[in-house]
């Protein structure tokens, strides 16, 4: 018998409105319908009304966990349009906090995902070594959230060398942190029976969907922007790509966590090579033209597309963040297994749906399957991760 | 004994205030520990019942299109029972010769009325989600009750073959509480986890888990009956540890019987906060197969005197 | 006896998380609000799973059009009485997404708010005292 | 390990699709403009032969017409290949690559959505826009919009 088990539009499972609906048989998802929509706010609608210089304080506003990355990959759009060069220090200030956000992101990710499996303990212990990160924040930027440090050009506050040491003391003691969460969260035996093995997104579907960020790289898609198409200080410091093949909600908590380390590793880095000058160039106008931004946000890649007629606002302005792709894979990931399980892969992706809204998306589901035709996607999909684990 | 005794026993001590009123204060002790061990420092010790006065204003709202009498009857049921259950533990630890043939066995239907209350309000409330919490909350009813009930078995063989539970306390007064052989241990590790799986803790709050059904059978309850099914939680919170203390450590014997029950609860806590909640089918071959198996070794031990 | 109501309603506020059109911000700021340094369990402040359990409604983000309907339905859901706490700049006056065709205008054109947080996002210490502030309303 | 561009692929491109118009911006930023009955081969080609990824669509409102984006990125030499066809403003009609590549799908649906672009062949292009009551026929990302929302009526309750 088939039931309809709506998740949201408010639901705890996550913070803002979102209204899955999980056709179950018994307690098995055979389908899953995604209506998106409630937070969609017009950002591509406003941009145009503001000036260059004022679209960052919006883009910022499309997500308040990501809140460096959308003006990040705007000014590299503005720049790439202007063809303007940044000056060595501003590139590092903005891919230390770039880094910074990263490491709070994946925190966030990892406390919420202790929350959604039970297991409130983590994610009390791990939101309390996130606090000190954002003190930091505040301490550069004078907010703990919505940073405003980029801008055309190059970045807006300095990073004061009295200000150092203290990042440098967080930096030791979120590796000691992570370390103990790596180990504690995957060596316990009953978290991985939760998640090994669910959720599987097999690599060819995670290339179809497109889907970006530690997404891909847990089913073994490996791509960074900030390897492939490097910007910024990102290919004047040594780091590697972490990516896991299983594609199952273990592997993208692997690729969370042990992301940590690198990004850790990027901010030592930076701080140590800072090099002394400016820290933005001055921009006096955007030539008519268009340009891509593209940063590696915590969940993937922010993509900016900008035009101008060289006036002083943005002609079009398309933001694509990377919950956009990740969520409509869930349609994917989410097939087969138990409501229980459903819930956290859809948490898996990290959503972001305010990201993932700020224009609008819609999806009803029209498409049904037929219970035969489920059938042959099950085994498909079996027979798809059974090729993959023999090679 | 005249009927307004009886009253007083059922209504105030030991009945519903009573142990109302020490169960929301284990629900204290309950969020005090979690608190510490989270790093926190916990709510004030009026915290329970500030929330229970509370609920009990608030206005109660009952869903369009329910069946109005489940939908009461269902909070009312594990009030009541767990009431009758308080007196008869008390009454027997006190007195265990105002014992009947029996009474072990209405004590364990006691405990599992709760559930079937849940279950009946679950499915009265008319909503998806509640409709999936009654369904996880039986299934998972009928993983622990097998292992409940071998364990008892195990008891009663330790006991002498008897089903009066004031008998059950009088042999351990005699000849030394069961909890100190082997069998005595398994079965009360046994127990405990179905005390965790009735009181549904994590890892066993599956069918109100509520980052995925929301609050699963509670989500359409408010005011007045949601402070009902709130308490008869914090009852079975107090009775139930006190129980095992009862059938496998001697009962209420001393002031040490506090410290025992203490324990247990204790214990309890730790494990809600030292792990992530199973899944419905986990959950299941965990109380079939693992505590299955281990109850029936427990049995067997007992067999043989261990 | 109006003293032991008004006293277990200012003593055990519990609250449900409304987000309509919000960035996220103010979200994650609540929640925060729940975690080691600021405990706000203390005061028996508890975030509840169903609007049916709860006294007070934290709504953040703005009104949009699809999302207006929702946040209605989950004002009449709840038990009265409750509170309605508007967080962020964004309940107040729409913030920066007032050009936008999308966006429905603050809350109280709908339904009735009893503290505005402006901020954006307002830290969590505003927050506990916004919701302080409500509850002194109550007396 | 810093991957190069190379503009091998480009003249591929060009041997295959004469039409095509390529325009290097910036190292790993071209844009390729191509006339719209071409364009399902062209991200076909892409899409399945050289293993690109779908970024994303991007819909503008121009004097020209509607021109309408599709980015592919190709992950290998981290280039972004940008094709661009211009559609008439009264006609607005593009083959539908949704067909084929899943990723499509919600960014079709959006652009039919904001900018009343019709996508042929797209599995699932309901008109809807952000609420039930919006009507089919007002699309805010296009220039003659006016500011024709503020009058549209709010279901308002109590």
């Amino acid at each position: 018998m088939r039931r309809v088990v709506p998740i949201g539009p408010y639901h705890p499972l996550q913070e803002e409105p979102e209204f899955f609906k999980l056709i179950v048989e018994g307690e098995k998802v055979v389908d899953l319908e995604i209506n998106l929509g409630y937070n969609h706010r017009g950002h591509e609608f406003i941009s145009p009304t503001l000036t260059w210089d004022q679209v960052p304080f919006l883009v910022e506003r499309i997500c308040g966990i990501c809140s460096d990355s959308h003006p990040y990959a705007y000014v590299l759009a503005a720049e790439d349009c202007a063809h303007t060069s940044v000056p060595p220090r501003g590139q590092y200030i903005r891919t230390i906090i770039g880094e910074l956000e990263r490491i709070h992101s994946h925190y966030l990710w990892v406390g919420l995902a202790g929350h959604f499996i039970g297991y409130n303990t983590v994610w009390m212990w791990v939101w309390r070594y996130r606090e000190p990160l954002l003190d930091i924040f505040e301490l550069i930027m004078g907010n703990r959230n919505h940073y405003a440090i980029n801008k055309i050009g190059g970045a807006r506050r300095d990073i004061l060398p009295e200000d150092y040491p203290r990042i440098e003391k967080y930096l030791d003691l979120v590796e000691e942190k992570t370390k103990m969460f790596t180990h504690a969260v995957l060596d316990d035996p009953v978290i991985r029976a939760r998640l090994e093995g669910v959720g599987i997104l097999p690599r060819e579907d995670a290339v179809a969907y497109g889907v970006l960020g530690p997404t891909a790289r847990g089913s073994g898609y490996a791509i960074d922007v900030r390897k492939d198409d490097p910007y910024d200080a990102y290919d004047k410091v040594d780091w590697d790509i972490v990516v896991f093949d299983e594609g199952d909600v273990l592997a993208k908590a692997k690729v969370r966590l042990l992301e940590c380390f690198e990004s850790i590793k990027i901010v030592r880095e930076c701080l140590k090579n800072m090099p002394d000058g400016p820290i933005e160039a001055k921009v006096d106008e955007i030539p008519p033209g268009e340009g891509i931004g593209r940063h590696e946000a915590p969940r993937g890649e922010v993509f900016h597309y900008v035009r101008s007629d060289g006036s002083n606002m943005p002609v079009r302005h398309k933001v694509r963040a990377p919950s956009f792709m990740n969520i409509a894979s869930n349609v994917v990931a989410v097939k087969g297994y138990s409501i229980a399980d459903a819930a956290l892969v859809l948490a898996a992706v990290d959503p972001c749906y305010c990201c993932t809204e700020r224009t609008v998306v819609f999806e009803d589901g029209k498409q049904k399957y037929s219970g035969q035709d489920l059938l042959k996607l099950s085994q498909a999909k079996t027979e798809k991760i059974r090729r993959r684990y023999r090679k | 004994m005249n009927i307004l005794g009886i009253l007083f026993n059922f209504v105030v001590f030991p009945g519903f205030l009573f142990s109302a009123f020490v169960g929301l204060l284990l629900t204290w002790v309950d969020r005090k520990v979690t608190a510490r061990i989270h790093w926190r420092v916990g709510p004030k010790i009026y915290q329970p019942y500030a929330d229970f006065l509370k609920l009990l204003i608030k206005e109660t709202i009952v869903p369009e299109g329910s069946s109005r009498t489940l939908f009461f009857l269902g909070p009312l049921l594990g009030v009541i029972s767990m009431s009758i259950f308080a007196v008869m533990i008390f009454q027997m630890n006190f007195d265990p010769t105002s014992t009947f043939v029996g009474d072990l066995i209405v004590m364990i239907y006691l405990l599992a009325v709760p559930a079937i209350g849940i279950i009946l309000g679950g499915s009265a409330s008319k909503n998806p989600l509640a409709s999936v919490g009654a369904s996880r909350e039986m299934t998972q009813a009928f993983g622990y009750e097998l292992p409940f009930l071998v364990s008892m078995a195990v008891i009663v063989l330790k006991a002498g073959g008897t089903i009066k539970f004031g008998e059950i306390i009088a042999v351990q007064q005699s000849g030394g509480p069961f909890l100190y052989s082997l069998s005595g241990i398994i079965a009360a590790v046994v127990i405990l986890f179905t005390i965790q799986a009735k009181l549904s803790f994590v890892p066993f709050d599956i069918p109100e888990a509520e980052q995925e059904i929301m609050a699963g059978p509670y989500i359409e309850y408010s005011g007045v009956t949601l402070a009902m099914y709130k308490i008869t939680r914090a009852m079975m919170f107090f009775l139930m540890p006190l129980f095992l203390v009862s059938v496998l450590w001697g009962g209420l014997t001393s002031w040490w019987a506090v410290l025992k029950v203490l324990l247990f609860v204790v214990l309890i806590i730790l494990i809600k906060n030292t792990n992530p909640r199973l899944r419905i089918d986990q959950a299941l071959k965990f109380f079939w197969v693992g505590l299955g198996l281990l109850s029936i070794i427990g049995l067997v031990l007992a067999f043989y005197g261990k | 006896m109006a003293n032991a109501k008004l006293w277990g309603l200012t003593k055990s506020p519990w609250v449900f998380h409304v987000a309509a059109a919000s960035c996220n911000n103010c979200d994650i700021e609540i929640l925060d609000v729940l975690t080691p340094r600021w405990d706000v369990e203390r005061f028996g402040i508890v975030l509840v799973g169903s609007p049916r359990h709860a006294d007070a409604l934290l709504v953040t983000g703005v009104l949009n059009r699809k999302s207006l309907p929702r946040v209605i339905q989950v004002y009449e859901q709840t038990p009265k009485p409750c509170l309605v706490i508007g967080v962020g700049t964004c309940t107040c006056h729409n913030h920066i997404f007032e050009p936008s065709y999308n966006v429905v205008g603050p809350y109280d054109k709908y339904i009735p708010v009893d503290v505005y947080i402006p901020g954006c996002p307002p830290k969590p210490e505003a927050i506990i005292l916004g919701v302080v502030k409500a509850l002194q309303r109550l007396q | 390990m810093k991957k190069e561009f190379s503009k091998e692929m480009l003249d591929e491109i060009g041997g295959k699709f004469p039409e095509a118009v390529v325009k290097i911006h910036a190292p790993r930023r071209t844009y390729i403009r191509i006339p719209r009955e071409q364009l399902p081969n062209l991200a076909r080609f892409l899409y399945a032969d050289k293993q690109c990824r779908l970024s994303i669509c991007t819909g503008i409102d121009t004097r020209e017409g509607i021109e309408i984006l599709y980015h592919f990125s190709h992950d290998e030499s981290g280039t972004y290949y940008n094709i661009k066809t211009v559609v008439p403003k009264d006609d607005p009609k593009v083959k539908s690559i949704a067909t084929f590549l899943p990723a499509a799908n919600w960014i079709e649906r959006e652009m039919h959505e904001l900018l009343g672009v019709d996508f042929t062949g797209h599995p699932n292009l309901k008109p809807l826009l952000t609420s039930d009551t919006w009507p089919a026929d007002l699309h805010p990302l296009r220039r003659d919009y006016a500011n024709e929302h503020k009058d549209l009526k709010i279901e308002k309750k109590l």
